[in-house]
């Protein structure tokens, strides 16, 4: 057992150090304007590929660099640690595509995606298809050598800046709704397409609502067979990021530097209930980056991820939202005054965590299967 | 010993309720078109501004406990007028001080005034002192009300908004929030009335505090019967969400929190003109002390149940979380409250 | 709305006070031989019953005062104030009888309950049917002019000291489990009963086990028709004392005030964070009594105990728990090496406030139930 | 970067999982009966009592990662013998004094030896000073080691328990402890090894801390693998208790603080020999701030899963909650943790 990087990760780390330094754009967090923002993400995603800091633990032949995912790790811990703008995201996309994909579909897709010359959203869950994704009711009929989608998609984030998107629609009505669903990549410039940004209760515009009226689909852009996008969705799902894969510990460790300037400039770092409850957030982010550490040395070792991956998202949603907490404590009336606005906003960007990517309810529903609870 | 609204005070109540229902919004949309004057009006015709004007023998029209039914309808409705502000806390003020005539045009709706409050929104602003203030709860008022040290004793004080304040982004969408950086000056305000008691202030404080409290009820009740119905309506899994047992848990625990707040302070309203001062104090920061400590959690549930879509901005779950947070913090968390109560209840054992 | 006193309800106080004053027997909570405990507990019901204070809101028919259950509340307030020892438990059994009892039974059972001379237990639970009361497998079968009850009823409290016992057991196996449970009135003396205290965490025998084998109960003792126990219960669980009607909210008083003298002898309460950690204990408990407070007048006014009792359940379960956490937690190590031994007794028997009377998850069925959430 | 347990580790772990998988109770009665003898037999033959023993260069035969394997073994079983007092604590104090005489015969199992440790069990007892002092985990012990200050620096001394200890009602039934409230005369005191160095303190508290948190891991993991078991077959409404959601996710939480606990104390032990003193010492004082505030809370959780069986002494769930709450105070709670935590963090920015 060993927590230290080896002489090879230490060295990787060192030079991605040295190179984010130089790399990252400057005044990047002061970027306000949602359209200048979106530019500089993908800007920001090409200089990372052309550095090969894209996809590095993808196999060779699709473009990876075959390296083990602590690379990826670590990519995410020091771009955090420098809080540089948050990393693409196409681990989960390329994997889908590289694993059910055609020959054809790998080639057309693969490059850009990790490039970043296209960007993707994910067109999965719907208004009335939440948690229980497989009711979903977006409908592909096929028409001839194309499918024809109808219906509405909502939490697709980024689904205003995306180039193509990759969309779970029901092609048989027939047959039981998990079997019914398949999978298409699908261009958003298509006629149709009509995408309207979701503002949250923080008043910011986070993710967005798609239209989908009579879009057409070439059926060779279907991923997988008829029936099959259930599985391919839950492959996404498995593989879809937890805290340690997006940064957030880094992030985490940010905000609670933060939080601890602002206790002092309050005065109130004499205090031993503060101080208690400082120690106790910086306990709640140790306690996480120590579960994403094993669990990451046990998908390193070849074990798929699993159901134990719930147990750090509970932890995050914990950690985020205790974190906002004590935020709103330490600001009293300033976070509510609009003084501090920018910790209301993260409050209530934080109450969601809980929410996406399965509930905290459903995060429990899945331990408890893990230890062989009856239904 | 008889924890039951008299037939009067059910009347009331609907009255109130009958009114709050129709005068708040229904989305976070609409907080652009209501008709607020509308609602004042109403609330004026029913005579629900006046009730703590004083009668011939300078007892209240109403009770804290009235002022209690009033504010938790007002608060379900999340109807954004001022009537903490003015009907209750400036009006309080006014009605201490004896200045019958100001206080007449407060209950009649004509004139309305709001309270400064200090920086932390923790206690009524007492000038002369360092700032920042807040008006509060301002909405159609040019001046609020604040405490001046006199050589008199405690005076009551009109603050004029129109020049020194900046209206302030607050998280209470349901309020108007405006504030002072700069010193005022003493010899620029208006004394209103005669000298408040270290009695008056203490009796004053109770009122607000229960106020606020029965304002955060409301919210959270109705809260609550919103992500309730939700739960009957919303389906996943081919089943409505609430008959899953955690989300059943979860609006149980709010609900039972929310019920609890409200026996802790229909209990403070009722001690506000029926008990000694102090006693009535420690009833509503007892109140305040739950109230303040649940509305954050209740509120969270409430959006939680509501899932992704009580996220959303367009929904109206933030708006009862952004009252009930704001409500917490005015007039003093429940960490405030607590040490209050311990210096009470720990000293002079 | 008024939270004082009638002018009656003061002068009961009055004269109440004084009587518990001369009449509480001095040292009674020094008593800990458990034969002396229950024989006093015995004496102490006679005394109350000869001045006029077991019963009261009984009807006047059935030897009761007829009062309100204002009167009650005020005894237990008193009592649990002055630390007299527990009352007698009378209110829900007698209900019971007069409620479904003939008027032989009515005659037979009813002034010796209320005068203390026979002393009762409730046989419900059994290993196998706990929450699930109606599962019971305790059998009572026909036999000419008696039954003959087998099983095994547990978690009987007061088993070891009880003159007779309300029994429930299943009549007919054949009809849906609620339908066959029958209630009995049977004397602890029969041969084939065997009582086995059951000793809790704490290492304190509070309750018992009871054995039946092959008792025989004559038709006559059956209260109620065949099949009528699950309503006679439910009656009877309907009038489960809260925590108001055991004295409970004063008794928190006291405790609340130890836990303040013992922060104070450790000098702790010039710490802010113990200062409101005791006043949140304040504000716990006066919650729960106000919550009773509206609750008794909402009785009294003539509503039928609903489910809004488990409100005070689940205060009561917190209020009580919290509690012993703090003295845990001001106690620190004294709790743990004896030195205050009675305090790890009585945090281990504050667990089951929580499982005993219906779970706290089973009043959240209730209450979910009451706010028209759907099965 | 590897946090996983080499082959030679997870055999280790099976070995002393073997062990202590037969020696603790099944249900509280056999307390009385085990034989603890034979437990402590089997833990000297398979090596484990001398992991802090050092090699011909000083190295620790096991580093912390081998002793928090043994510690969550034994605490799972609730194995009754001082594997912690003796093998870890007075083990380490006596290798770090470079007493290797008196440490081979705790690494043999022929002598044993408790930690003598103050009146609020907070940390190792540093004499000489004020009582009260507690012999804690002392079964089969004649002394138990402590600190003296002396002219030559910080010494470890032993306390004979012989005379002036009276044997403690402790809530753990699987620890043995003694209390002493008479002053300790240092001229009676027997000094043992050299003096030892600050560092060397740090290193033993970082040590003596993970150790305390992996036998908590281990009571909770085995409690909540028993209340898991329970769910699956205790039937009431006709279906397994663990088919609610309430009890799943009660299940769920528990799991959840458990593994956590795990995953912060396994970095803990692995630190006691990777990194410096200081922060091995915050790597454990994070564990340990964890750990004790969950383990309350999980054990609790396991009584409630048993429901009316798990509040009765002859269950053994409140077996697990003594040991819980004890290690939940032994080397300071949640607070004292994060007291010293934010002591760290804190100052010098």
């Amino acid at each position: 057992m060993d927590y230290r990087d080896t002489p090879e990760e230490a060295a990787f780390r060192a030079t991605l150090r040295g190179w984010l330094t130089e790399n990252i754009p400057a005044g990047w967090d002061k970027v306000e304007d949602p359209e200048a923002a979106a530019r500089l993400r993908r800007s920001w995603h090409r200089t990372l590929y052309q550095a090969g800091y894209v996809g590095m633990s993808w196999p060779v032949e699709y473009g990876g660099r075959g390296l083990s995912a602590t690379y990826d790790a670590i990519l995410n811990e020091e771009a955090g640690n420098l809080n540089a703008p948050p990393l693409p995201s196409v681990g989960y996309l390329g994997r889908a595509i590289f694993t059910y994909g055609s020959e054809e579909q790998k080639q057309q897709f693969l490059p850009s995606l990790l490039s970043g010359e296209v960007q993707w959203c994910q067109g999965f869950s719907e208004p009335e298809a939440g948690s229980d994704l497989a009711s979903l009711r977006t409908t592909a009929k096929l028409d001839g050598d194309h499918y024809v989608v109808n219906g509405q998609k909502m939490w697709t984030s980024g689904g205003q800046y995306a180039d193509w998107c990759m969309l779970l629609a029901r092609t048989d009505p027939e047959v039981p709704k998990h079997k019914g669903i398949s999978c298409f990549l699908v261009s958003m410039s298509e006629p149709g397409v009509t995408v309207r940004p979701i503002v949250i209760a923080s008043g910011e515009a986070e993710t967005c609502e798609v239209f989908w009226d009579e879009v057409r689909v070439p059926v060779a852009q279907r991923l997988g067979e008829p029936g099959e996008g259930w599985r391919i969705a839950m492959t996404t799902v498995a593989y879809e990021r937890g805290p340690a894969d997006i940064g957030f510990i880094a992030t985490y460790r940010r905000t609670l530097a933060k939080v601890e300037r602002m206790a002092a400039e309050r005065g109130l770092l004499d205090r031993p209930e503060t101080r208690k409850q400082l120690a106790r957030a910086y306990v709640r982010g140790e306690v996480l980056r120590l579960n994403c550490v094993e669990q990451l040395a046990a998908r390193v070792s070849g074990q798929q991820p699993g159901p134990e991956g719930s147990v750090a998202k509970l932890l995050w949603a914990d950690a985020e939202q205790s974190l906002q907490h004590l935020a709103m404590d330490i600001l009293g009336a300033d976070e509510l005054t609009g003084v501090e606005s920018g910790w209301l906003s993260s409050y209530f960007t934080s109450r969601p965590v809980s929410v996406y990517g399965g509930s905290a309810q459903i995060q429990k529903n899945i331990i408890a299967r893990m230890l062989g609870l009856p239904r | 010993m008889r924890a039951l609204l008299s037939d009067e005070q059910r009347m009331l109540k609907e009255v109130a309720g009958q009114i709050a229902g129709t005068s708040g919004p229904v989305n976070p949309g609409d907080l652009a078109t209501l008709d607020r004057s509308a609602a004042w009006r109403a609330l004026a015709q029913a005579g629900l501004l006046a009730l703590r004007a004083r009668d011939e023998d300078g007892t209240p029209v109403g009770s804290g406990v009235e002022v209690a039914m009033v504010a938790e309808a007002t608060g379900a409705g999340l109807v954004p007028v001022p009537y903490l502000g003015s009907a209750v806390m400036a009006m309080e003020l006014l009605a201490l001080a004896g200045a019958e005539e100001e206080a007449g045009e407060l209950a009649d709706g004509v004139a309305r005034a709001g309270v400064l409050l200090d920086g932390n929104l923790e206690g009524l602003a007492h000038l002369p002192g360092d700032g920042p203030w807040y008006g509060w709860d301002i909405d159609g008022a040019d001046h609020a009300l604040a405490l001046l040290d006199t050589v008199d004793g405690t005076r009551v004080v009109r603050v004029p908004l129109g020049t020194g304040f900046a209206g302030a982004d607050g998280a209470d969408l349901t309020r108007v929030l405006a504030r002072r950086d700069a010193p005022i000056d003493p010899a620029t305000l208006q004394t209103v009335g005669d000298p408040l008691t270290a009695e008056d202030l203490t009796r004053w404080e109770a009122l607000a505090l229960a106020a606020v409290c029965a304002d955060t009820v409301g919210v959270m009740r109705s809260a609550v019967t919103k992500a309730v119905d939700y739960a009957k309506e919303r389906v996943q899994y081919g089943v409505p969400i609430g008959s899953f047992q955690a989300v059943q848990h979860m609006c149980a625990e709010a609900y039972v929190s929310t019920e609890a707040a409200a026996s802790a302070t229909n209990y403070a309203a009722w001690a506000v003109d029926a008990l000694d001062p102090e006693e009535a104090l420690l009833a509503a920061r007892t109140a305040k002390a739950h109230c303040a400590g649940v509305a954050r959690e209740v509120t969270e549930t409430v959006m939680q149940v509501f899932g992704g879509i009580g996220q959303t901005y367009e929904h109206i779950a933030h708006v009862h979380t952004r009252r009930a947070l704001t409500n917490r913090q005015v007039l003093g968390d429940e960490g405030a409250q607590l040490l209050r109560i311990a210096d009470v209840r720990l000293t002079g054992e």
